[in-house]
């Protein structure tokens, strides 16, 4: 157990950053995403959750594929993935944690997505545990205990210090090569853990009823009347996709620069109305069916392929930010089960 | 203020009930108190989960361009700022008015959650609400302190409606609404880059503001539309956040009547209404002042012109 | 400010109305008043065809600066085109100011067809104030430079 | 597969001595699509469109790129051209590597490479290309004639012998203009009068002539064949199918203190009256503003005197439509105000007169009864000078900067004719140089000097002042190399012409393009020197530039040549350059309708599917192809991109956009 | 196989044959003249033009033609208008082979077969058809019904004409929707005809076109006795990676790239019909 305190913890960034890349919490103008630490930023550590998930990094919003050359009838393959170097994912919360089993359950499921693959490799993910969680975090529910989540290195604040706990080879390897920190006791951290998961026992969500959401439930979720009414405000926007940590749809795209042509991807969203448009016909014609694709996903289509295991995290940001205050957790209580009234 | 939510849902048990309209336009309760959302009610009974609150922010005439298309007439409450976005639409034939029954209501501003949260409130039973108050878990907070950025500076008046439900007169606003865009102007070129870099590098193009908003109401956005030559789905580079968000203010340009709801929805908190306003505030400036959605038979400013318009070299105010 | 290296010339795309601004970049021609190379004119039938995607798709490919010529105010050969054109670019022009894009990278100029004189003055005073401010850095797409 | 050609002319050296050609065409026949592309000397020549003929067919090109002089000068020559080998003529585009390369650029290198990205722009705009066809419009059979001076009056003439229906709109009282003003003509000496009136009184017998006197044009719309006009026949009082011309109410009216504009307002005329003798038509007009019976009801003795009831105070304005398939704008020309001239004392001195009030004063009908005297105290001047270019050639701003071409000539014919008939006055002339180009007009000139000794002077005129009760003119004599002070009896101005004020307004309705100086624009200034670039607009007399009355005529016949040429046609081509709504996007919000100047955009409610088998109504636009100009105002105001321009698509600017930064 | 799979090779296209006045058929090798991978019938590979887009095709080519693969086009979007304006020896680029396929090594193995086809629905079919033509001892009867709108659009009329007519223990009934002049055959819809021919129950039928044939086509083997589980089809949807991630098509709990294109009739009867 390792420890700084919490006003030294610029020495802390510094001294990872000086050896590799440190991705972490970070404030610009009014909204905290994961961003890259450099001199100056305005590190926002105790926020608990960024807008975008933590899953930019592995996945990020946009990334390049190839880039093509052609020259009369003759097309040139060029590779554009990059190798990325080690990197340290500070601040990662329990839910987003948890998020990065299911990306991997989808990216690293044969064939394995390489470019993905790569980062995940190359990070040491530094966990942080929820001090104060929110009464939108729901994240219990699937099983996530934030208040002991299970990192490469696990960090949790205590009064005004920091305390690191190692979990992994990897773990030990960055907290053994950092220098401004300084021997811990363990005590304080299980008293700050016990405090937290008693906060999170008090929230409003966390006994929310899934028990109908199964894969022999499918077609029976599917034509539940309900959805009319759930996704009647819904403005087939993609907040609740770009923010989600488990959303992994993309778009394969090309764009025409002035030297040829540079395949990317990008995140798509199951919400908008393109996303199945084919020339002549779309499969999901309205915002009812986009909206229930989207959570039958998460709640049913996603388990039944994958051990049982939820799409969903609880993290919560999908009911804080949806525009019209449409959420997975109104979909739960309608459509859950029985204990949801 | 409870008064008014009463004496709104017997208005529309009474509409139901005559058989005058089909099918009610409000709001719903939520899970946290805040997550109120926009609902169309079907019948006397599903009333009961009818609310009108605070928190009932959000703009409903957008979605009359698809309820107004069906069969039978619906029966939609306006807070002032809604009814602007109303007319509008009913100027740019997107609506069908014959099928709408419009019903005013008051606003006195609408909280903003993200400020209630960041006065330590988080979730909310239930919210106590006087003209110039709000009462919370016990705490009384002056309007100014948490009502939402486009209510601070909201001179809406109610325009014409079928009914109209009232107890109070309007507040006035807090702010000069072009404070903020006088503020940018006087910054230096650098300055004014620097804080729209710092802004628009956190928008993800989840695209909240633009389906929110009741000018953009296309059959195709041209960001969706892969002939339009300008479509993405991503800000792949940083120029196409800029890209966006110029093309759709422009496009909303003279059109959009300053409802708040881009800046509202943004999981970004980008004050996106900070480019609409520059608009309206140079519209107001050189062609004199426009207030778009006051009328349903004007010109609007981008389609109409007079011979003695400031040369483009005029325009700029403020500094370099 | 950075000067421009003798390599990277500006580049100004001007888009001209056809019956007015155009004719004067004839006329500039015909009278062999010269202006730098760095200027490429596309034409377009009015001042109000020109769409601010035109404009913004030009500084994403690499433009450095974007004029956009027509008739003068009154004069337009479709009678009103140019109010119109005056309207947008006044508004979209401010817009960019405030986004804090130099504003010596845009203009409108209204050139009549007798004016191949003034065409070509427009052109050289316009190049050497876009060259002054160097590469157009706030209205790039990295993409397209690499 | 597209298959381009590419085709770089030389224009001789024109492009050829800054542009290398041959590398334009090397670099471009790389480019994909491109499957031949050569040069030669003179690309518009019979030979230089047989090899693009040639090419297409052997080739199958799908579309051409000439690399040539400007799309204004030669886009329609290579159009036939493709057209001509079974090509659609939109599928051709120009790249202007002359105007805007070669004749700008001295470098070779720097031009070679712009001439490069201009051939790269016009084949990437030329790969969206589609083949278009125009739409076809009938023509109305019926002329409008703006201005009834000469060279309306000679327009009209024409296109009714020819046998179409043609309308004067004259907006004062009577047909003739300035030319009715004149005493005589040079260089013959003829009598203004005597030429002209015999026109006038053709025109009001012609069966196929309709004057309107005393009216305006109100507005007009439509496009070339279509045209819709509103004209405003003013008020004259005086009901013109009854009015006889008697003369008895002119006589009989008690109040006589209007200025005569016929005479230059150097005598009064009664508030009912007859402009002049030979006015056409001969009918009497009333002056509102002095007439006693319609400025406080009392009087109405002209009412009374008239014999066929022709007087009716009651009259208003009243506004017709009529249509027409050709519009002839003859609106000529007016003599400059004189206020930023007051050096020479024109609004101080009686006995300062404009060249124009000179020849009233001269003349048989005028003021004086042709007897010439000074306006102040009607004596018969015994000096009279001359000051040439007063606000003519005149780059200071206060004047125009052009040569109001006809002084020279009347000044010359003004001197002759006073030393002719009072040979014992002294005329002199101050100069800043003669212009006699024409038939017989330098013969005529230096009669004036040789024979008639009138007295030249080379310099400008300092100022005018009175001394002693003479005006005295003090000018430089350059050859003398002196200053020179002439004590006059009369001064003389050649004030300059500008186009009558009244043409821009025309011009904006008629969308006519004008240029710094009023003047209106021909649509090729040596090639189509009677045509305003706006089809079925034409241009006849001073209001396209100075000339004089032989060149007005000339240019008023070539005007009706050309007007009767196209009445001649049943049906016109429309522009195939159109806006045209892509009614899957479109939200029929209305606003594209709102900026079109031609009120070519309508709405529809149309059905569609929108998959499932299920079908919406929605509203749509929907643009009339025969009135749309192809502006294009609409494209940019939609939001959504459903309206585009065909020819200028949004995709195809786009296109030589990427095409030009491309680097 | 890895996401590798994301990254194309480049195709040139050496053929280009017109089938109908919609249809044309590609002929796909390597630049150095191979076969860019190996597949199984049904299987489809995606093709892109850079800066057009990428798109997803059925391998119209037998597994057993081991010099080049096939697929007949019908001209509909972006990307299928640029390929059908292109020129042989365009390059393209391709990636696959991608979906489940006809399970040819199993449930039709020793089977009667029976494929149903409406227009441009012939071309996966086609791909295993000619599996079964090369491998003719596995498999017993084959019976044919193929329809289109016109002569004009019945794709690959010529092969059918001389191959599969002459092939033993083949039935091909040709059929169009109106009469035309020079059409000597039937002439009415695929559903009717196929009861019209009676085919016996004892066959496994695959179904490959319109939404509409398709359920009217069913409609007509169920009253002819077949069972759903008798009944495959090869469906067309969306689709972007091709390798079951990028969550297009995905439909319940399958991915079409991944899980289908081909289903058993059943097995869609148990999926969401957002198909």
């Amino acid at each position: 157990m390792k420890k700084i305190a919490y006003k030294n913890l610029d020495l802390l960034y510094k001294e990872i950053a000086g050896a590799q890349e440190l991705y972490l919490p970070v404030k610009v103008a009014k909204a905290t995403n994961f961003k890259k630490y450099e001199d100056g930023v305005e590190v926002d550590i105790k926020s608990l959750q960024t807008v975008k998930s933590a899953k930019d990094l592995f996945f990020p919003q946009s990334e390049d594929m190839m880039e093509f050359k052609t020259s009369g009838k003759n097309i040139e393959i060029i590779d554009a993935r990059k190798t990325p170097a080690p990197f340290v994912l500070f601040g990662v919360r329990g839910c987003d944690l948890k998020s990065f089993e299911i990306l991997d359950r989808v990216f690293l499921a044969e064939p394995v997505d390489t470019m993905y693959k790569a980062k995940r490799e190359a990070v040491t993910v530094v966990t942080l545990a929820c001090n104060n969680p929110e009464s939108s975090c729901f994240c219990k529910v699937f099983g996530v205990d934030a208040s002991n989540p299970k990192g490469d290195v696990q960090a949790t604040i205590v009064g005004d210090e920091m305390f690191f706990e190692p979990l992994t080879e990897k773990g030990r390897a960055l907290l053994d090569s950092l220098k401004c920190l300084e021997d811990g006791d363990a005590t304080a951290v299980e008293g700050e853990k016990k405090a937290i998961a008693e906060k999170i026992d008090a929230l409003p969500f966390v006994n929310l009823d899934l028990s109908e959401f199964k894969g022999e439930n499918l077609m029976k979720l599917f034509d539940r009347p309900e959805w009319e009414d759930l996704s009647k405000a819904c403005l087939g926007c993609g907040t609740c996709t770009f923010v989600c940590p488990t959303c992994q749809c993309f778009d394969i795209r090309d764009f025409q620069t002035n030297a040829g042509v540079k395949r990317f991807r990008c995140w798509d969203s199951c919400m908008y109305s393109e996303f199945t448009k084919m020339a002549a016909e779309n499969p999901r014609k309205n915002q009812m069916q986009r909206y229930r694709q989207r959570f039958m996903h998460k709640l049913c289509y996603f388990p039944s392929n994958n051990d049982g295991e939820y799409g969903c995290v609880g993290c919560g940001r999908c009911v804080k930010k949806c525009p019209q205050s449409l959420n997975i957790v109104k979909v739960i209580k309608k459509l859950g089960g029985k204990n949801n009234d | 203020m409870q008064r008014i939510e009463t004496a709104m849902i017997e208005k529309a048990k009474a509409l139901l009930s005559s058989g005058e309209v089909t099918r009610v336009l409000g709001w719903k309760k939520g899970e946290l108190g805040y997550d109120v959302e926009p609902c169309v009610f079907k019948s006397e009974e599903s009333l009961k989960d009818f609310c009108y609150n605070v928190f009932c922010g959000a703009n409903l005439s957008k979605y009359l361009v698809e309820e107004s298309k069906k069969e039978g007439k619906i029966l939609v409450f306006l807070k002032p700022c809604d009814s602007y976005s109303f007319n509008q639409l009913i100027k740019e034939h997107r609506i069908n008015k014959e099928n709408v029954y419009t019903v005013g209501v008051e606003c006195q501003g609408k909280v903003d959650p993200y400020k209630l949260k960041e006065n330590g409130i988080e979730m909310v039973d239930s919210a106590v609400e006087t003209v110039d108050t709000v009462t919370v878990k016990g705490k009384e907070f002056k309007k100014e302190e948490i009502i939402l950025g486009k209510c601070l500076t909201c001179t809406k008046k109610p325009l014409s409606y079928d009914d109209i439900i009232s107890f109070n007169e309007k507040r006035e606003p807090v702010l000069d609404r072009f404070e903020t865009v006088k503020k940018l102007e006087a910054m230096t070129a650098d300055e004014r880059y620097a804080f729209w870099k710092d802004q628009l590098s956190n928008c993800i193009r989840c695209n909240a503001c633009r389906n929110v908003c009741p000018a953009c109401t296309c059959t195709k956005c041209v960001f969706d539309n892969d002939n339009s030559g300008i479509a993405s789905k991503a800000n792949s580079d940083s120029f196409e956040e800029k890209l966006f968000h110029i093309i759709r203010a422009f496009h909303v340009a003279g059109r959009c009547t300053d409802c708040g709801e881009c800046s509202r929805v943004c999981p970004q908190h980008i004050p996106l209404h900070l480019l609409n306003r520059k608009f309206i505030s140079d519209i107001d400036r050189l062609y004199g002042e426009y207030q778009a959605g006051e009328d349903t038979d004007s010109k609007g400013p981008l389609t109409n012109y007079t011979t003695g318009d400031v040369d483009p070299s005029d325009v700029f105010g403020g500094n370099n | 400010m950075q000067e421009m290296n003798n390599e990277k010339r500006p580049l100004i795309v001007a888009f001209c109305c056809n019956w007015c601004s155009y004719a004067g970049a004839d006329l500039a021609g015909s009278s062999r008043l010269s202006y730098p190379a760095d200027v490429k004119i596309i034409r377009v039938p009015c001042s109000c065809r020109v769409n601010p995607m035109f404009i913004l798709k030009a500084f994403q490919r690499g433009a450095d600066g974007v004029i956009i010529c027509g008739c003068h105010p009154g004069d337009c050969h479709y009678t009103t085109g140019n109010y119109y054109a005056r309207r947008r670019m006044s508004l979209l022009f401010s817009m960019l100011d405030y986004l804090g894009i130099e504003r010596e990278r845009t203009r409108v100029e209204w050139v009549s067809a007798a004016e191949g004189a003034k065409f070509s003055a427009v052109m050289n005073d316009f190049a050497s104030k876009v060259a002054a401010l160097g590469e157009n850095k706030r209205l790039e797409d990295l993409r397209c430079k690499e | 597969m597209q298959k381009i050609g590419v085709f770089v002319c030389w224009c001789g050296s024109n492009i050829a001595a800054t542009v290398d050609v041959k590398k334009v065409a090397d670099v471009l026949r790389l480019e994909p699509g491109v499957v031949i592309s050569e040069t030669y000397q003179y690309m518009c020549s019979e030979n230089g469109q047989a090899l693009i003929r040639n090419a297409i067919k052997e080739n199958g090109l799908t579309g051409i790129v000439v690399c040539s002089c400007s799309p204004r000068m030669h886009e329609a020559t290579f159009r036939k051209t493709a057209e001509s080998a079974g090509l659609n003529p939109y599928m051709v585009e120009i790249a202007n590597i002359r105007e805007q390369c070669s004749w700008i650029h001295k470098d070779m290198d720097e031009a070679t490479e712009k001439a490069i990205v201009l051939g790269r722009s016009a084949i990437a705009k030329l790969k969206l290309n589609a083949p278009l066809t125009s739409g076809e419009s009938a023509v109305v059979k019926r002329a409008l004639v703006i201005g009834g001076g000469i060279a309306g009056i000679q327009s009209a003439l024409d296109i009714a012998e020819a046998g179409y229906e043609v309308d004067i709109v004259e907006s004062s009282a009577t047909i003739g203009g300035n030319m009715a003003k004149l005493d005589k003509t040079f260089p013959t000496l003829d009598c203004a009068a005597c030429i002209l009136t015999p026109k006038m009184v053709d025109c009001a017998q012609n069966e196929n002539i309709d004057i309107m006197t005393f009216s305006e044009i109100e507005s007009v719309k439509g496009f070339v064949g279509n045209f819709k006009v509103q004209i405003r026949r003013k008020a004259r009082f005086v009901d013109e199918k009854k009015c006889t011309g008697c003369g008895v109410c002119m006589q009989k009216c008690p109040s006589k203190k209007g200025k005569n504009e016929f005479n230059m307002g150097l005598n009064n005329r009664p508030a009912i009256y007859i402009p002049f003798a030979q006015a056409i038509p001969n009918v009497a007009i009333i002056d509102p503003e002095q007439c006693l019976k319609l400025k406080n009801g009392k009087c109405g003795l002209c009412a009374m005197q008239c014999q066929v009831n022709a007087i009716d105070y009651t009259q208003k304005d009243e506004i017709i439509e009529r249509e027409y398939g050709a519009i002839v704008v003859a609106t000529g020309y007016k003599p400059i105000s004189l206020e930023n001239f007051n050096e020479y004392g024109y609004d101080t001195y009686k006995d300062v007169v404009t060249s124009l009030e000179l020849e009233r004063l001269m003349n048989a009908a005028g003021p004086s009864d042709g007897h010439l005297v000074r306006p102040s105290d009607h004596k018969e001047p015994k000096v009279i000078t001359f000051i040439q270019c007063v606000g003519s050639r005149d780059t200071s701003g206060c004047g125009k900067p052009y040569c109001s071409k006809i002084c020279c000539m009347y000044t010359a014919k003004h001197a002759m004719l006073i030393r002719e008939k009072y040979p014992d006055t002294e005329v002199h002339v101050f100069y800043i140089d003669v212009r006699t180009p024409g038939k017989n007009y330098d013969e005529f000139f230096r009669r004036a000097v040789e024979q008639y000794g009138v007295d030249y002077i080379k310099g400008m005129v300092g100022k005018v002042y009175e001394e002693n009760g003479k005006l005295m003119v003090q000018g430089s004599d350059l050859i003398n190399n002196e200053q020179v002070v002439i004590p006059s009896d009369l001064v003389v101005l050649a004030a300059a012409i500008e186009p009558n004020p009244s043409v821009r307004k025309i011009a904006t309705m008629v969308t006519a393009s004008i240029d710094t100086n009023n003047f209106l624009t021909e649509a090729h200034a040596k090639l189509r020197p009677v045509e305003s670039p706006t089809a079925g607009i034409f241009l006849s007399g001073v209001c396209q530039g100075p000339k004089d009355i032989p060149e007005t005529v000339s240019q008023a016949s070539a005007c009706a040549a050309k007007v009767v040429g196209l009445l001649s046609k049943d049906k016109l081509k429309c522009n195939a350059c159109v806006a045209h709504s892509d009614e899957t996007l479109c939200t029929g919000c209305s606003v594209c309708a709102n900026v079109c100047p031609y009120g070519a955009i309508t709405y529809v409610d149309k059905e569609f599917r929108i998959g499932g088998g299920k079908t919406e109504t929605r509203r749509v636009a929907s643009v009339n192809e025969a009135v749309c100009q192809g502006c294009g105002a609409c494209t940019v105001t939609c939001p959504s991109g459903a309206m585009d321009l065909k020819g200028f698509s949004n995709k195809q600017i786009m296109a030589e956009v990427d095409a030009i930064c491309k680097r | 196989m890895t996401n590798e799979a994301l990254i194309p090779v480049i195709g040139v296209i050496t053929d280009i044959r017109k089938d109908t006045p919609d249809v044309k058929t590609f002929r796909v090798v390597t630049p150095d003249g191979k076969k860019a991978f190996e597949h199984m019938p049904g299987q489809c590979a995606m093709l892109s033009i850079p800066g057009i887009g990428e798109a997803m095709f059925s391998i119209t080519s037998s597994p057993t033609n081991t010099e080049f693969m096939e697929f007949s086009i019908k001209k509909c979007g972006c990307v299928t208008s640029w390929l059908h304006a292109c020129e042989v020896g365009q390059q393209v680029t391709i990636r696959g082979p991608y979906g489940n396929g006809f399970p040819v090594t199993k449930d039709f193995k020793g089977k009667n077969l029976l494929f149903i086809a409406g227009g441009i629905g012939l071309a996966p079919l086609r791909s295993v058809i000619n599996y079964v033509r090369a491998n003719r001892a596995d498999y017993g009867t084959v019976d044919i019904v193929y329809g289109s709108r016109s002569m004009d659009d019945l794709v690959d009329f010529k092969e059918i004409e001389e191959e599969w007519k002459n092939e033993k223990d083949f039935n091909v009934y040709l059929t169009i929707d109106r009469p035309q002049e020079g059409w000597n055959g039937h002439v009415g819809f695929v559903p009717a005809y196929v009861k019209e021919v009676n085919i016996p129950t004892d066959r496994t039928a695959v179904l490959c076109g319109p939404p509409i044939m398709i359920k009217f086509t069913l409609q007509a083997l169920l009253e002819l006795g077949f069972e759903k589980t008798q009944v495959f089809t090869t469906l067309e949807f969306r689709m972007k990676c091709g390798i079951g991630k990028c969550g297009r098509c995905n439909v319940g709990d399958k991915y079409i790239c991944k899980d289908g294109p081909v289903f058993r009739m059943d097995q869609l009867e148990e999926l969401p019909s957002e198909y």
